[in-house]
């Protein structure tokens, strides 16, 4: 659609051609997409298009049939999820992913000691309380969320709203360069919804972050996008800017319904 | 028979009907966390109640306490359904005496196929829905009837949750936050299947971030705070409640 | 030296079996025991005491001291066996240890003793190794061996079977097997006897079919099961309901042969055992004084026959305490001293020697079969013959026992 | 203290205290009296609680903190045993070398192991541990012999080179295993009353090492590393979306929690000089997960407690025969006497393992967090004992008045 | 030729005992998800079910018989069996000669109401305990079983013959054209095998053709939903538990005239079964079969002479050998299931 851009300037992300079946399921096909440096970019589309599937071939859950994924020009097929994180790649799941048997605090120190060792280093006889920079960074990062009061809790016994918002500052506090949220806001009460929308934006002005968002939640995409792709039973149907998404008749009849 | 508790002092108590599932002063407790704290509402046969809240407002916990799970405790309290004393029973017994509870993780089995977890739900009576009937409703579950429930895309193992709630004959629906994950027309569909059951005499309650939505379809709303309710009444009451919207729903 | 008794009791250890599938040996080890320290202390009827050639024990205990002694597991695994042993000689004093159903364990204990410096008097042990190859000066076994086993065997082998038989072995893969193995093999090809095959099979094994099943193909007309214990139960009980025993080989009847024979494995084995071969320490059914004596107090206390794990037990019991009595103290060196060499009569197997090269007792060896029409549980083993001592015994540097060294003998502290 | 933090440095200082102070604790009874038999203070058996205590610590590093259940650690114990009674055989009968060389030996074996096995989780990780183990044991009984002897166990002889010492000694004794001269067997009674104390130069240096062990094992639990395996164990498909690559770390655990049972195999070897193969039989390895979980898996001093509670009944139980149940209730009269011997029989002397079985079931039925969670409530009871009054009293207001 | 056909019909045989005893624990541990160390206990009591009946056929009364002396030069006292005085000398003779087959009715209920007890008793409360909790309190009770029937029975192994008829062995070898006595095979395990054929097909069918597999996999990975959608959860494992005590019985029954029963014959085939059962894959009842086939027949072949000399104490390792081989090939055994106790 937007030929001229795209040769123009390459993006942090390039998804080219990417295909994937599932047995029968053509669960992805002839997926492209490009994400621009320190933009938002929304991927929506009806349940089961192809777009958990497609943030899972880019973090390494999945690897793609034929197809390439680059990351910062270089391919991210091939690597382990963890490379993938190092190269500065992180995601919040579409069901809460945390460390249940360890409190909050903890759950945060982990993404940092990730960040600052690398992949491994046994650091077997330093305490975890002298670790005061990092921890210090933690307490910042839950307080962003509202959660600083939470941070001696088990994370396991949390409702599902807070443990969505541990996700979240988990891979915030990483600083990644590119950022994937799958439905970051789903069961969050409304409050909360507006608080991360905030959040959100706050970092992008913050730091040079790139997010690829995947919503149900109109409110949200609209609030933040700059760019939204809609997918649909694995294919591209449109991409474009939020405003011409919220018009565009295909959308409305494959997706929005009565809501937009 | 049990003497069944007088609720004659709730001013929000529909005059006419007789309750048709009561819960009245009910306490849960996770191990030594106290968190519905001594809670008092009514439902009427045939209506759906919009149970809201912040997160960790305790709504979950209502519905797993109602639903009889192991977990949280119910320490005190009595939960009436149809004259049946759902306290005095395990979760099983309540789901046989009509009771039925769509999870928020949505709790698809695991190394079960789609076709399974629906028959799953039609072994035990009473039997509600065919599975065809079923498939007619979400399509998409028709299409993958022979793939493993849990590879499921969120928003269709939503929809299988759901459905396995109306595989069986159910005399109350309890749905926790139901439109999850959901593209928003097929929250339309659901939308309308929950009009259309309710219809037929199913009462409903419904546990929903999306509060506008939620009493868009609601007769009556509960709100909870902190495991107490703060607010019971008809849904229009809290449209028009500016106060309370903001205070507890941020809308 | 170690644990020299003061006051006016002595403690002896037995260390026996209690849990494990040797627990009923050790069982019947533990009464012997406990009926030689009462016949000591001059309790009951004084069983083999009084048969005993040598007359220094006079039921006042030894050297005047009452006698106690306490009782441990060996679990039949030489680790436990000689924790258990340890906390004997640390904790209750005791001044001999005694005891134990298998080579591995008697070594173990044995090889413990030497260093606390303790007498070591080794109960049920059958390998050529405990008085071979791992002897020490403060251990003495009373027991037969292995090549005794063979040495005695062959002859009636030789005399049931023919000269011109091709045996096939079934080997338990461990130290005892092996010796029992070789010294069979030994005995039997000086017969004329071939051997066509040796196999090993895992202690752990408990089912034999697969090493029975070719046996009939190999061209064998004997099988020779080097098997003790539970695998010998199995091994045996597979090898007749593999319908060996009804076949015919090479125009013979095909035989099966169990070199050493227990009667309580015997028990486990059933009607398997009718008519097969085998050799054993002792056996109740045996008409001297001493066995006479020795079956009468240990049944009248019991209600049944001694074993010859019981037998043996009791015997090294009354051995220790006379040679304290004789050698004056308590002290292992000097008891080691009057033991070695000792010549003795009285206790079951004719005239024997305690040699001072080995520590091993020379007597005479009992062939077996299993009976045909057994009169009652305890009756599965008839005498067949008995072996003289003069045909079992071989030099203190037989090949098969080679490699040892007594070492000097260890007071301890 | 000690880079701990104040919790942490009060369970260090009483295990300190524990096992200093062992000798005293586990002779309570005077040795004349009739629970003498219950007297756990003799050298053989102190060393085996703390040696034990260092294995068990060693596979609750793994088990507790990552959750992978372990069912062929007995063979780095064993593995250790051989390699230190080799070094007795060739090298000296001085400990260190062999202590040394059984950690290497069993490190470099686990890493071998848990490099392969560490590909798996969940059960099919412990069946690979166990089919290693088993693998092992059964070749050191028969096909290894040569280097294991086989059944009897490796031992000392007197006809070994022992490079650095002597192949017997002046009197032609084998020589004894020690620390620069200090013979771990040496060890001198003091007798206070009719209690007698026994202090042994192996059982020290055993605590010592315990006390050692312990160390760092709370400090691997409180660093960032045991962090990370807590995390292992509760999502590893996070910790792997999170940019950790949880196989290092889980093989470093493996490892260390191999040299522990190595240096545990190793100091049975010095203690006692005989390796024997049951010690990698799949039994060996289930007593050291009963001996943690009955403890209190994860716990710090769980372990130990276990491997005590188990060590005891082996040694202790099983010697309690019907001659020594005679002399505890020889006052009653002779009927009463016999009615309660046969009434006890079955469950002491060789009848320990069923009290053994009874007490796992007991334990783990009744106390779901181990005997730490025993201590936790008899703590917490006597706590609450005091406010008890009130508590009763508020709880019963609160009851519905029907 | 004939020594390899003769080493697979071996294999198949010892195979059958695997996946018979390793059928009834994963229908525990593969399907329950309960580590249950007191599998082995059971399979030993189904074998003491037969010595049981054995010993009550042959309950006597003591009639002296002057002419003969016992050990110690009294009059012998003679057993003489209650069934002979009932039924006369040679039906009584028979029906102690059928105790083993007998055996079979009398232990089905037995081990059901063990099976039963056990699991309302005590598994029960550890389905959602961690494993290790489970393995202790199994292994305690294993324990404790085990020590009972020592305390009965003692410990020395009990012989418990098959009946007379099936006593020798059937010649394969002629069938097929070999010189008689080259392939032989005793008729008490072609009984065995074609008995475990039988249970292994009626409990597959049991299992495959109701719901009541699906019902009890589905408890066995959420409890909490299953009981939501109205099912007893509770009794269906009650009854799994009863089933699968009742197939170890039955298969320690069958397995009392190959080897003589002993108390610690569980013990001695638990660390087997579990590998059978988890290299055959979790949760997987074909795999537990063919599992106990492959390694039965590998066990066979590794046995024999040729092999061994080329590779000496194979034999005693090919079990764990082909354990670790499988495993490290196939992420979960030969047919798992994915997400049973991979955690
Ligand atoms: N492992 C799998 N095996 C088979 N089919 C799968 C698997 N994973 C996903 N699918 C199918 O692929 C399709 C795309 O799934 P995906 O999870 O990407 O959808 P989605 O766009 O994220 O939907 P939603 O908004 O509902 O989460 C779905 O139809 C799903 O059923
Ligand atoms: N298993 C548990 N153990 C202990 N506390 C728990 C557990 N589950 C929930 N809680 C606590 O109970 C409170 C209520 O939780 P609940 O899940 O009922 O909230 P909710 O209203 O459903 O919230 P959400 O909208 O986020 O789902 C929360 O504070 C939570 O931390
Ligand atoms: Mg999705
Ligand atoms: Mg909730």
């Amino acid at each position: 659609m937007n030929l001229r851009n795209e040769e123009a300037q390459m993006g942090i992300l390039e998804v080219k051609d990417v295909n994937k079946r599932f047995g029968g399921l053509k669960a992805l096909s002839e997926v492209n997409l490009s994400v621009a440096e320190n933009t938002v970019h929304a991927i929506i589309g009806p349940n089961g298009a192809g777009k958990s599937t497609l943030l899972n071939c880019l973090v390494g859950k999945l690897i793609p049939d034929t197809g390439s994924v680059l990351f910062d020009g270089q391919s991210v097929l091939g690597r382990k999820p963890f490379e993938i994180n190092q190269m500065g790649i992180s995601r919040v799941f579409q069901t809460p992913e945390i460390f249940g048997d360890l409190t909050v605090m903890e759950n945060m120190m982990i993404p940092l000691f990730a960040r600052r060792d690398g992949a491994y280093r046994l650091h077997a006889f330093r305490s975890v309380e002298s670790e005061g920079e990092l921890r210090s960074r933690a307490e910042a990062m839950l307080e962003d969320v509202k959660m600083l009061d939470k941070r001696h809790m088990h994370s396991a016994s949390m409702s599902r709203g807070d443990k969505r918002r541990l996700e979240m500052a988990m891979c915030l506090v990483q600083d990644p360069r590119l950022l994937l949220l799958d439905e970051p806001t789903a069961g969050m009460a409304r409050a909360d919804t507006n608080n991360t929308i905030d959040l959100l934006k706050e970092i992008k002005e913050k730091r040079d972050i790139t997010m690829a968002i995947i919503e149900h939640d109109m409110h949200v995409v609209f609030s933040l996008a700059d760019r939204i792709t809609v997918l649909a039973q694995g294919t591209p149907l449109v991409e474009d800017s939020p405003e011409n998404i919220k018009g565009h008749p295909k959308v409305r009849e494959a997706y929005l319904g009565e809501a937009a | 028979m049990n003497v069944r508790p007088d609720f004659s002092k709730n001013a929000n108590m529909a005059e006419t009907a007789p309750a048709f599932l009561s819960v009245w002063d009910m306490h849960s407790y996770y191990g030594e966390s106290y968190i519905v704290q001594g809670i008092n509402f009514n439902v009427h046969e045939g209506e759906i109640v919009a149970l809201l809240g912040r997160n960790g407002a305790g709504k979950t916990t209502t519905l797993r306490s109602i639903a009889r799970l192991n977990s949280p405790q119910v320490q005190r309290g009595e939960i009436w359904l149809d004259h049946k004393p759902l306290h005095t029973m395990s979760s099983y017994e309540a789901a046989t005496a009509g009771l039925g509870l769509v999870p928020e993780d949505r709790r698809i089995i695991p190394g079960l196929t789609v076709e399974e977890n629906l028959q799953l739900a039609q072994i035990a009576p009473p039997i509600g829905w065919s599975i065809e009937r079923l498939y007619d409703l979400f399509p998409r579950l028709g299409e993958r009837r022979k793939q493993e429930g849990v590879t499921l895309s969120g928003g269709e193992q939503q929809m299988l949750a759901i459905a396995r709630a109306l595989a069986r004959d159910i005399k109350v629906l309890l749905l926790d936050e139901p439109y999850e994950g959901l593209a928003p027309v097929i929250v339309d569909e659901i939308e309308k299947t929950l009009r259309h059951i309710k219809e037929q005499g199913m009462t409903t309650i419904l546990v929903e971030q999306n509060a506008v939505r939620a009493l868009q379809l609601a007769d009556r709303a509960i709100i909870l705070d902190t495991g107490s309710i703060v607010f019971d009444g008809t849904a229009a009451e809290v449209l028009g409640n500016e106060e309370l919207r903001a205070e507890y729903l941020a809308i | 030296f170690t644990n020299e008794p003061t006051g006016g009791t002595v403690t002896l250890g037995f260390n026996v079996p209690q849990t494990g599938p040797y627990a009923d040996e050790g069982a019947d080890e533990l009464r012997a025991f406990e009926l030689a320290v009462e016949h000591l202390n001059g309790g009951g009827d004084g069983g083999m005491i009084n048969t005993f050639s040598s007359k220094t024990l006079d039921g006042t205990g030894i050297l005047g001291k009452k006698v106690e002694y306490v009782t441990g597991d060996t679990q039949t695994k030489s680790d436990a066996a000689r924790a258990s042993a340890k906390s004997m000689i640390e904790k209750d004093g005791a001044v001999m240890i005694s005891g134990g159903s298998s080579s591995g364990v008697a070594v173990a204990v044995q090889g413990l003793c030497q260093e606390a410096g303790v007498i070591f008097m080794a109960g049920l042990t059958h390998s050529n190794d405990t008085t071979g190859k791992d002897k020490k000066a403060n251990g003495f076994r009373h027991f037969f061996n292995a090549y005794m086993s063979a040495a005695a065997l062959a002859p009636v082998l030789s005399k049931m079977y023919g000269n011109d038989r091709k045996a096939y072995h079934l080997t338990a893969d461990y130290t005892w097997g092996w010796t029992q193995q070789e010294s069979i093999q030994a005995a039997t090809e000086a017969l004329g006897w071939e051997t066509v095959n040796n196999v090993l099979t895992p202690l752990a094994q408990t089912d034999f079919s697969s090493y029975i099943a070719p046996v009939l193909n190999s061209g064998a007309d004997v099988l020779v099961l080097n098997h003790y214990g539970g695998n010998m139960v199995n091994s045996l009980t597979n090898a007749v309901q593999f319908g060996l025993r009804d076949k015919q080989v090479n125009g013979k009847n095909f035989e099966i042969v169990v070199p050493l024979y227990s009667r309580l494995m015997a028990r486990g084995a059933g009607e398997n055992v009718k008519g097969i071969f085998g050799s054993t320490n002792w056996h109740w059914s045996l008409q001297d004084e001493g066995s006479k004596a020795f079956v009468k107090s240990f049944g009248t206390k019991y209600g049944f026959p001694p074993s010859q794990a019981a037998h043996t037990c009791y015997v090294q019991t009354l051995l220790y305490a006379d040679a304290v009595q004789r050698a004056g103290s308590f002290n292992p060196c000097e008891v080691g001293a009057a033991l070695e060499g000792f010549e003795f009569d009285g206790l079951g197997n004719g005239p024997t020697l305690y040699r001072a090269d080995d520590h091993q007792c020379f007597k005479d060896v009992l062939v077996v079969r299993g009976k045909e029409n057994p009169e009652s549980e305890f009756d599965l083993l008839e005498v067949v013959e008995v072996t003289p001592r003069a045909q079992v015994e071989y030099a203190p540097d037989h090949p098969m026992f080679s490699g040892g060294n007594l070492g000097s003998c260890n007071p301890g502290a | 203290m000690f880079g701990l933090g104040k919790k942490d440095t009060t369970v260090f200082v009483v295990v300190i205290i524990l096992a200093l102070c062992a000798p005293f604790i586990l002779n309570p009874f005077p040795g004349n009296s009739s629970l003498a038999q219950f007297n756990a203070g003799y050298p053989d058996l102190m060393q085996r609680f703390v040696i034990f205590g260092i294995f068990a610590i060693g596979f609750n590093l793994l088990f507790g903190l990552t959750g992978y259940l372990s069912f062929g650690h007995a063979a780095f114990l064993g593995a250790g045993s051989y390699a230190a009674v080799w070094m007795f055989k060739l090298l000296s009968m001085n400990v260190i070398p062999a202590i040394l060389l059984s950690m290497i030996v069993a490190g470099l074996f686990a890493v071998v192991i848990g490099y392969v096995s560490l590909r798996r989780s969940g059960i099919y990780f412990s069946i690979l541990t166990l089919a290693f183990a088993q693998m092992s044991y059964n070749l050191a009984y028969s096909v290894l012999t040569p280097i294991t002897n086989g059944e009897t166990g490796l031992q000392i002889t007197l006809d070994d080179p022992r490079i650095l010492g002597s192949s017997a000694t002046a009197d032609g004794g084998i020589p004894v295993t020690n620390l620069f001269g200090l013979e771990m067997r040496h060890f001198t009674t003091v007798d206070i009353g009719a209690w007698s104390f026994n202090f042994s130069v192996g059982y020290y240096l055993c605590a010592a090492i315990m006390i050692l062990a312990f160390y760092v094992a709370v400090r691997i639990f409180r660093s960032p590393f045991g962090m990370m395996l807590r995390a292992i164990k509760s999502n590893q498909q996070r910790l792997y979306y999170t940019g950790l690559n949880a196989r290092p770390y889980t093989l470093a655990v493996f490892v260390i929690s191999g040299m522990y049972a190595g240096l545990a195999g190793g100091l049975l070897a010095s203690m006692d000089p005989l390796a024997g193969p049951e010690r990698m039989q799949w039994t060996a390895s289930g007593e050291v997960v009963l001996m943690t979980i009955l403890g209190g898996a994860g716990t710090l001093i769980g372990p130990v407690l276990g491997a005590g509670f188990i060590k005891y009944f082996e040694n202790i139980f099983s010697k309690i025969n019907d001659g020594v149940l005679h002399s505890w209730f020889a006052f009653l009269p002779d009927g009463l006497e016999n009615f309660i011997v046969t009434l006890v029989h079955p469950f002491v002397g060789k009848g320990w393992h069923l009290t053994l079985g009874l007490m796992f079931m007991l334990v783990v039925i009744f106390l779901p967090g181990g005997l730490v969670e025993g201590g936790q409530r008899i703590a917490r009871a006597l706590r609450r004992g005091k406010s008890e009054d009130n508590g009763a009293a508020n709880k019963a207001s609160h009851e519905p008045a029907e | 030729m004939d020594a390899i056909i003769l080493q697979i019909l071996n294999g198949l045989d010892k195979g059958s005992a695997y996946a018979l005893i390793a059928l009834g624990l994963t229908l525990i541990f593969g399907t329950l998800g309960v580590v249950n160390f007191a599998h082995g206990a059971l399979f030993m009591i189904g074998a003491f079910c037969a010595v049981t009946l054995n010993r009550i056929l042959t309950l006597s009364h003591q009639v002296v018989d002057e002419s003969r002396k016992d050990f110690l030069g009294n009059p012998l006292k003679v057993d003489v069996p209650y069934v002979n005085d009932w039924f006369g000398e040679a039906a009584g003779a028979t029906i102690i000669d059928w105790s083993v087959p007998l055996a079979i009715l009398f232990s089905i209920p037995v081990m059901i109401a063990i099976g039963v007890i056990m699991e309302r008793g005590l598994i029960k409360h550890f389905y959602r305990r961690p494993h290790a909790d489970q393995i202790l309190v199994t292994f305690g009770l294993a324990i404790v079983l085990q020590e009972i029937i020592k305390y009965f029975y003692g410990a020395n192994p009990i012989p418990t013959p098959a009946p007379d008829v099936f006593r020798g062995s059937f010649d394969f070898g002629v069938l097929l054209g070999f010189d008689p006595n080259v392939i032989i095979y005793p008729y008490w395990r072609l009984v065995y095998f074609a008995f475990a054929a039988l249970i292994v097909g009626a409990v597959f069918a049991f299992l495959q053709f109701t719901t009541f597999g699906m019902v009890v996999r589905a408890g066995m990975a959420d409890r909490e939903t299953v009981g939501l959608l109205g099912i007893n959860i509770d009794r269906r494992f009650t009854i799994m538990f009863g089933l699968a005590a009742a197939v170890a019985g039955l298969a320690g029954v069958m397995y009392a005239p190959i080897n003589s029963p002993n108390y610690h014959m569980g013990m001695d085939f638990l660390v087997l079964s579990f590998v059978v059962v988890v290299v055959g894959g979790m949760g997987s009842l074909p795999g537990a079969v063919l599992a106990g086939f492959v390694l039965g027949v590998l066990e066979s072949f590794a046995s024999m002479n040729e092999i061994k000399t080329i590779l000496p104490g194979i034999d005693q390792i090919i079990i764990y050998l082909v354990a670790i081989i499988i495993l490290l090939t196939r992420p979960r055994g030969l047919m798992g299931r994915k997400g049973v106790m991979e955690d």
